[in-house]
């Protein structure tokens, strides 16, 4: 009799067997309709593409100094002139993205990473766990920037990329903690993890295979958002000689480099082409990050 | 915008011998603007600090640099240095020295009175004799002038006295008369320590016990005043303001106000475009843009200093390559330095080839042209003290890798492109310098302080001193002095080279330097030596370009600072 | 509510009290300090480690960390923050000039964003995916993509470099009669508040948007506008009250944020604030500053945190004190 | 502060108990739940939200009992304190004569297989990121229940059970309507073979049409497998379609416990009448009198002395504000806690 109903409740045979979409796929399909986040990709990619793929366009060595060509006017040869150092200002434009979207990837990652085990500990345990730990969390939210960077500066006697993820992922993961332990709380009261649960599945089974599955959406919305603030954050802090040497080719030591009166009044092509890098850059991570948020959450779009 | 590093400053000094033979050595050299409008009054002008100066304005207790400036406009010492950097009258228009030179009398000028009209007295000079020598002046940290009368009579080897206890050596003769005997007689007695004594307000200041003065509301906001501009109001961390003293004894000041800014560098230049700003240092790099400026003159005049590339030399890796004469000698000729002043300065410096920048009335013309960049040379020397090339890089003479590392401190752009060429022209002569990513001041500081056994990470660094007016090479060259042993390294008492330096600085101040040609003489045979042997790698000396309004006059621009603000003058319009 | 005032503020202290123990062990596993920079390059002190020395000792660093902790807070008991190394001066007297030029840009710049971003996102919302809402909406996002300081420099450059409108540095004008004036104090503001509430409002008109859109859907909204209630009535009623409560929470979060984000662009305006004080400190190893500054930025953070929570309680009878 | 007066007398759930007839598979003995408040500075307890309070009652194998009431009365916190989900404050659970209330771990993963839950919302109840077919097939992996191909034929055959086709494994919750989730929620509890499912609210949320299939089939299945269910909702005609009993629950409390047609037709407690009379009921005579209830249902946690129901009674006597009514049977197999009938 049961089998009797499977005819109107069912779903129909179609002959061959259709395989379903996963939510991923589906989220995939909207953002790849959302012009905006496809824009987004496309230059995030170009931008990628010419960092990367950097000795392509420029024949310059980015550590090649020409001590007898410094401060040279934009030329033929030198598109964008070159730096006090007599370097190819658009080589160091090229290789300095390199290094402000590795410290921006890879502290976004991790920051996601750290967030993600440690908010889903506390959030998924609660009790004093959790009530110890996000003490700590609240710590740390306080900690003062500065006190961190110029300690560790001091204490590791160097300064760099590797300094610098340490220091944006040492203050930047109480904020995603806090935030991941949210979101955890939030799917240990949902029916199918307490389903899950009640079917036996253990802790570890119903953390990785029904809680972190369901947190992809809000972790790559996180991670691009993250991207674009630390790309922000790199610059503003080489900018103010807290981040990354200067004579590292960097975004922001560019910048920093060419941020006085008479550069800014009267030799644009030192600042502006960084400036635009790195807006650009940061624009393309929010367009994507907007469009991951309405993918996988398609409820919030208007 | 970016946080500006202070190089290292060192007080030096002036022997008295140029006082009394009159030698003018730049006299003349950096003259006064031009000016054929005939003078003004009144007006404000603007200056520049770079950063926040400090808040306490009582004389020679702040340990900030602009504060010191701004105090300096305020309160005058007994003597100053003039145009031709000669001791001329100031409060004391008139002394004499005793023919055993160890006692000094003055007289203090009639004119001399505080900018609230009462006349400057030796009750006056006494409080400030007090002051530098009190307990507590010399218990802060702002104390790091009590040395300036150590040679008194009378004062103790601690260097400081009970507060408001006047040493013995200190003797009023009248209101307008006194003087000061020393414990051993100096030639740099004069400049280097007694010129310095600066009277301070008894009427104000004798009423508050010593202990008080730090904090107090004079020394927030110093009302009275002795120099040509008085304090009228203090911003903290931005600005202060100062009115023309009517009663300066120099001479009542032309402009009527003038005030101390603190702009960051970057701005500075568009401040100075639009006029906000009169008169301010600025990199030599924007010195050709800025000339297009239309209202604007610029002034370059050399730096009385000098940066130079250490190398510690009791390294536990390399100290016995870099103790060697000759390995430094090829560095300095490895070395292309006009193209990095070119590059660093726009051109805007001096060679250096010694301890003292050729623009000193001391310095040793011999030393011209010595170290013209020669890499053929670098190579040949390196070659002499068997450090073959192997894979391209020279090892050490026992074949080890040769890999030196560089310090450098952050914050500071035009630091790290000298390394960079350094770097780069080294690897010209197969020198394998490493540049270290760059770490905090303090911390070089501390690793250079802390560097007895040599197992610092610091191998080689980049410092700059600048000097003041006389190069008296006590205090940073002698191989006991607490400097080298810091930012030198040249400290090893059984080299002879070393020993001859030690002999040579003491004869320079001793008796016999009284007389100017046997002063002359022996610092001409010490810098000889210092070139010779090269205890560090003499680099450059960066000029000061400063931007100031064409509506400014009268200026002295000198490598010691922009003199006499008594005399300079704001024409109006434009 | 009270007790829910007290008892946060209560849970303040536990909180304060490790970050001060940390921040007071890393300083003093810094290599270097305050007097061996003022003191170990004066040529003419003699004997500089024994005076460096005795400087220690009359600053009682030379006292174990713990005892000199202690003391920090024994004197901090009684509103002593101690004396600047560097500056010689109390370290209040020091706070007392830098916060309330960093609380003033804080504050100018928060009121720049909500009023500009609350109205821009209500707007938005109302006229949903027309040309107003798409336009201001990716004005928005290039807004909130331009990094504060990037901000800064076009402002700089455009009003007072090349203008020359609006000065671009410090809180008022040196020697002119109207020094200080507010009017004065305003002129200098324009520039560092509107750098440091741009990205902001961008991002407020976003949230401000999304929120509005959320609750045109909910339910009494839809009741409402049945009911035949105009518009204008509906969005200020119901709409926008229910609407500016994630803002209202955010707002807090936001005034310790602001005070760390002024940190920026107090250098680049060389603003005499919080910032430039912090990072001198610590550049120069001044203990007592370095301490106070990390106290005032924990305590401006957890305070914000609190009023936004408060703010939160008070106007969603949802969310009571628990 | 648990309790103002004297402690509250187990002599009527027992008595409950003991009317229960043949082989119990599950017994709520005295269960309550108590959520501690937070207050004053301090943070102390300073109450209990009484969400079940004493509550007590037994399942015959193979039966239907039917939890009723408003919402927050703690009913599916009942629900929840059966599958252990929650760990009640007090009193004991006992499944199939074995009490599970404190039993842990792994032991009481294997006790798991033989109750499951439905839960009220097929839209939450499913992970999305699963396809059906690794949903259904997810309690026996965990389980360790056959080999791969094995668990894949018994997904298939459950699938076919609760009326859907096997094509519906390789797909995913979200391309399926609301009944066909619930059908696949219900597949998924299957699974492991049950003797017992507790339905929080299993059709609440889906359409009516859709909500007569589903009960159908859980009819069917109780049947087929031998099911008995705790039935609970809010709603009074469904739980009339499903249940053998009826128990309804005001603050946390049991006022009334009876055989599903005793209820309906001659309610004893006035907040029995009250509900009933709310209902719509098609066939009821439309002459009936309707009651309606005045004032709001009291905080729990702070539940009005005595019966709790006073409050809103429209019979209320003196002795219903001081004295707590006791659950007493009276008509066969009727229980009641009413002061009107002592």
């Amino acid at each position: 009799m049961a089998t009797s109903m499977a005819s109107n409740a069912g779903i129909k045979s179609r002959g061959a067997v259709v395989k379903g979409k996963s939510p991923s796929r589906l989220a995939f399909e909207r953002f790849m309709r959302n012009p905006l986040a496809v824009a987004g990709t496309v230059i995030l990619l170009a931008i990628i593409f010419v960092t990367v793929g950097a000795p392509l366009f420029t024949h310059y060595s980015p550590s090649a100094m020409n001590i007898m060509n410094t401060n040279a006017p934009p030329s033929a040869a030198h598109p964008l002139g070159t730096d006090q150092s007599g370097y190819d200002n658009l080589t160091r434009l090229l290789y300095g993205g390199r290094v402000d979207l590795t410290v921006a990837f890879s502290a976004g990652v991790m920051t996601l990473v750290i967030g993600t085990i440690y908010g889903g500990i506390s959030g998924f345990f609660g009790g004093w766990i959790d009530n110890l730990m996000m003490r700590f969390v609240d710590v740390m939210l306080n900690f003062p920037f500065v006190v961190f960077i110029l300690f560790l500066e001091a204490v590791f006697n160097t300064s760099g990329e590797l300094l610098l993820i340490t220091v944006v992922v040492l203050t930047s993961w109480p904020a995603s903690g806090r935030f991941m332990r949210g979101v955890f709380i939030q799917l240990r009261e949902q029916d199918f993890v307490i389903g899950a649960t009640t079917i036996g599945a253990g802790t570890w089974r119903t953390i990785f295979r029904h809680m972190l599955p369901n947190t992809v959406g809000t972790l790559s919305v996180l991670v691009s958002f993250a991207v674009a603030g630390y790309v922000g954050l790199e610059a503003a802090l080489t900018f103010i000689g807290l981040g990354l040497p200067l004579t590292v080719a960097s975004w922001g030591g560019m910048l920093s480099d060419a941020s006085n009166y008479t550069a800014m009044t009267t030799q644009p092509y030192l600042w502006l082409p960084p400036a635009i890098m790195i807006v650009l850059t940061i624009l393309s991570v929010n367009f994507i990050g907007d469009g991951l948020r309405d993918a996988f959450d398609p409820q919030m779009r208007s | 915008m970016k946080r500006k590093k202070a190089l290292f400053s060192a007080a030096a000094v002036m022997t008295l011998s140029t006082l009394f033979a009159g030698f003018g050595g730049i006299g003349g050299a950096f003259a006064a603007t031009a000016h054929r409008a005939p003078i003004v009054n009144g007006g404000t002008m603007v200056q520049t600090f770079p950063t926040a100066f400090g808040l306490n304005f009582i004389p020679f207790l702040s340990t900030s640099a602009y504060t010191a400036q701004a105090t300096a406009y305020s309160f005058d010492s007994i003597l100053r240095f003039n145009r031709k950097d000669q001791l001329s009258a100031d409060i004391v228009n008139k002394w004499s020295v005793s023919p055993n030179k160890l006692t000094y009398t003055f007289w203090i000028n009639p004119k001399a009175r505080w900018s609230n009209g009462t006349y400057i007295t030796t009750a006056d000079i006494k409080l400030g004799v007090d002051w530098l020598l009190s307990t507590s002046y010399n218990k802060t940290d702002g104390g790091a002038y009590g040395y300036l009368l150590s040679n008194v009579a009378g004062v103790p080897k601690s260097g400081y006295l009970p507060d408001g206890q006047t040493p013995s050596g200190f003797k009023i003769l009248g209101p307008r008369e006194f003087s000061v005997t020393l414990q051993q007689a100096d030639a740099a007695a004069l400049p280097a320590g007694l010129a310095a004594i600066t009277p301070l307000p008894a009427q104000i200041l004798g009423k508050i016990p010593m202990s008080k003065w730090k904090g107090s509301a004079f020394d927030l906001h110093p009302w009275v005043g002795s120099g040509p501009f008085i304090t009228t109001s203090v911003v903290p961390g931005q600005s202060i303001t100062q009115k023309a003293n009517p009663y300066y004894v120099l001479g009542r000041p032309h402009i009527a106000q003038n005030v101390w800014k603190v702009i960051s560098v970057d701005v500075v230049n568009g401040d100075l475009a639009s006029g906000q700003v009169t008169i301010a240092g600025i990199h030599a790099i924007d010195a050709a843009q800025m000339k297009k400026v239309p209202n604007l003159n610029l002034s370059v005049v050399p730096t009385n200093g000098f940066d130079y590339l250490g190398w510690r030399l009791n390294n536990a890796t390399f100290g016995s390559v870099f103790s060697q004469v000759k390995f430094r000698q090829a560095v300095e000729y490895a070395l292309n330095r006009p193209a990095m002043i070119k590059a660093l300065y726009a051109g805007y410096g001096t060679v250096e080839n010694g301890p003292l920048p050729p623009i000193n009335f001391w310095y040793n013309k011999a030393l011209n042209g010595t170290y013209a960049y020669n890499p053929a040379k670098a190579n040949a020397l390196l070659n002499s003290i068997g450090m073959k090339i192997k894979n391209g890089w020279r090892t050490m003479p026992n074949g080890q890798p040769f890999t030196p590392t560089l310090t450098i401190s952050s914050g500071n752009a035009t630091i790290q492109r000298q390394a960079d060429f350094i770097q780069h022209f080294l690897q010209a002569v197969h020198i394998n310098l490493k540049i270290n990513p760059p770490i905090n001041f303090n911390t070089i500081l501390n690793q250079l302080n802390s560097d007895a056994n040599g197992k610092q990470p610091i191998q080689a660094f980049l410092l700059a001193w600048s000097l003041s007016n006389d190069p008296d090479p006590r205090g940073l060259w002698r191989s006991t002095d607490n400097l080298n042993t810091v930012t030198i390294d040249w400290t090893n008492p059984k080299d002879p080279a070393i020993q001859l330096n030690d002999k040579l600085i003491h004869e320079s101040h001793g008796m016999a330097a009284y007389n100017i040609n046997y002063r002359i003489a022996t610092l001409n045979k010490w810098q000889a030596l210092l070139n010779q042997q090269l205890p560090e790698n003499f680099l450059f000396d960066q000029s000061t370009v400063t931007a100031y309004n064409k509506n400014l006059h009268g200026v002295v621009f000198t490598p010691y600072g922009n003199l006499d603000p008594q005399k300079w003058w704001l024409s109006t319009g434009n | 509510m009270v007790s829910y005032v007290i008892r946060r503020l209560l849970g303040l202290i536990p909180t304060l009290f490790i970050i001060t123990v940390i921040v007071f062990s890393l300083m003093h596993l810094m290599p270097g300090n305050a007097f061996q920079a003022l003191v170990g390059l004066n040529p003419h002190i003699k004997d500089a480690a024994k005076v460096i020395a005795q400087r220690m000792a009359n600053s009682g660093l030379n006292l174990s960390w713990p005892q000199q902790y202690v003391n920090w807070i024994v004197n901090l008991l009684h509103g002593n923050l101690g004396t600047s190394f560097e500056f010689q001066q109390p370290v209040t007297t020091l706070i007392g000039t830098a916060l309330p030029n960093t609380v003033t840009l804080a504050l100018t710049a928060e009121l720049i964003i909500l009023i500009i971003g609350i109205p821009i996102g209500v707007f938005q919302a109302n006229r949903v995916n027309k040309g107003f809402d798409i336009s201001t909406s990716l004005f928005a996002v290039l807004l909130y993509s331009v990094p504060g300081f990037i901000f800064a420099l076009f402002l700089i450059f455009i009003f007072s470099f090349t203008l020359n409108w609006l000065p671009s540095m410090g809180t008022v004008t040196a020697a002119v009669p109207w020094s200080g004036d507010l009017g004065d104090r305003i002129q200098h503001l324009i520039l560092p508040a509107t750098a440091l509430a741009l990205p902001s409002v961008a991002y407020y008109t976003r949230l401000m948007r999304a929120n509005t859109l959320q609750v045109f859907f909910q339910d009494y909204v839809r009741t409402a506008r049945a009911k035949g209630l105009r518009s204008g009535r509906v969005l200020f009623r119901h709409v926008l009250r229910n609407a500016i409560i994630p803002i209202t929470t955010q707002f807090g979060f936001d005034i310790g944020g602001l005070v760390g984000g002024a940190v920026i662009l107090e250098q680049i305006f060389t603003w005499p604030g919080m910032g430039e004080l912090t990072i001198n400190a610590n550049l120069n190893r001044d203990y007592p500053v370095i301490l106070a500054t990390t106290l005032i930025f924990a305590v401006m953070v957890l305070l914000g945190n609190l009023i936004a929570d408060i703010l939160l309680a008070s106007m969603d009878p949802r969310v009571r004190y628990n | 502060m648990w309790e103002r007066g004297r402690p509250v007398s187990t002599l009527e759930s027992d008595l409950a108990l003991k009317k229960s007839q043949g082989k119990s598979i599950l017994e709520v003995r005295n269960v309550k739940k108590y959520f501690p408040i937070m207050g004053g500075i301090l943070r102390r307890t300073v109450g209990h939200v009484k969400a079940v309070d004493d509550v007590s009652f037994s399942l015959p194998e193979g039966e239907t009992i039917g939890l009723v009431g408003e919402s927050g009365c703690g009913k599916s916190t009942l629900g929840r304190l059966i599958m252990r989900i929650n760990d009640p404050t007090a009193g004991s659970i006992l499944m199939n004569g074995r009490d599970i209330t404190r039993v842990k771990g792994g032991q009481l993963r294997k006790l798991r297989h033989d109750f499951q839950m439905v839960f009220q919302d097929p839209y939450s109840s499913l992970n999305p990121r699963m396809s059906v077919g690794s949903l259904i097939a997810e309690p026996l992996i965990v389980n360790r229940r056959g080999s791969r191909s094995d668990i894949q034929s018994e997904v298939v055959r459950l699938l076919e059970i609760v009326g859907l086709s096997p094509e519906a494994r390789l797909r995913f919750p979200h391309e399926f309507s609301g009944g066909q989730r619930q059908r696949i929620a219900i597949a998924r509890a299957l699974a492991l073979r049950p003797k017992l499912i507790v339905a929080d609210e299993a059709v609440s949320a889906l359409d009516v049409s859709i909500q007569a299939q589903v009960l159908n089939l859980l009819a069917d299945l109780r049947k087929e497998f031998g099911l008995s269910y705790v039935f609970i909702s809010h709603n009074l005609a469904v739980v009339k379609h499903v249940s053998d009993r009826v128990a309804v629950m005001y603050l946390g409390r049991l006022v009334e416990l009876a055989p599903k047609r005793q209820l309906y037709n001659s309610p004893l407690h006035p907040y029995t009448q009250a509900l009933l009379s709310a209902a719509p009921e098609p066939k009821r005579h439309a002459n009936r009198e309707r009651i309606v209830l005045v004032g709001d249902v009291p905080s729990p946690a702070k539940p009005p002395s005595g019966c709790a129901f006073h409050t809103r009674c429209p019979k209320v006597m003196d002795v219903c504000r001081s004295e707590r009514p006791v659950l007493k049977e009276y008509a066969p197999g009727q229980f009641t806690a009413c002061h009107l009938y002592t």
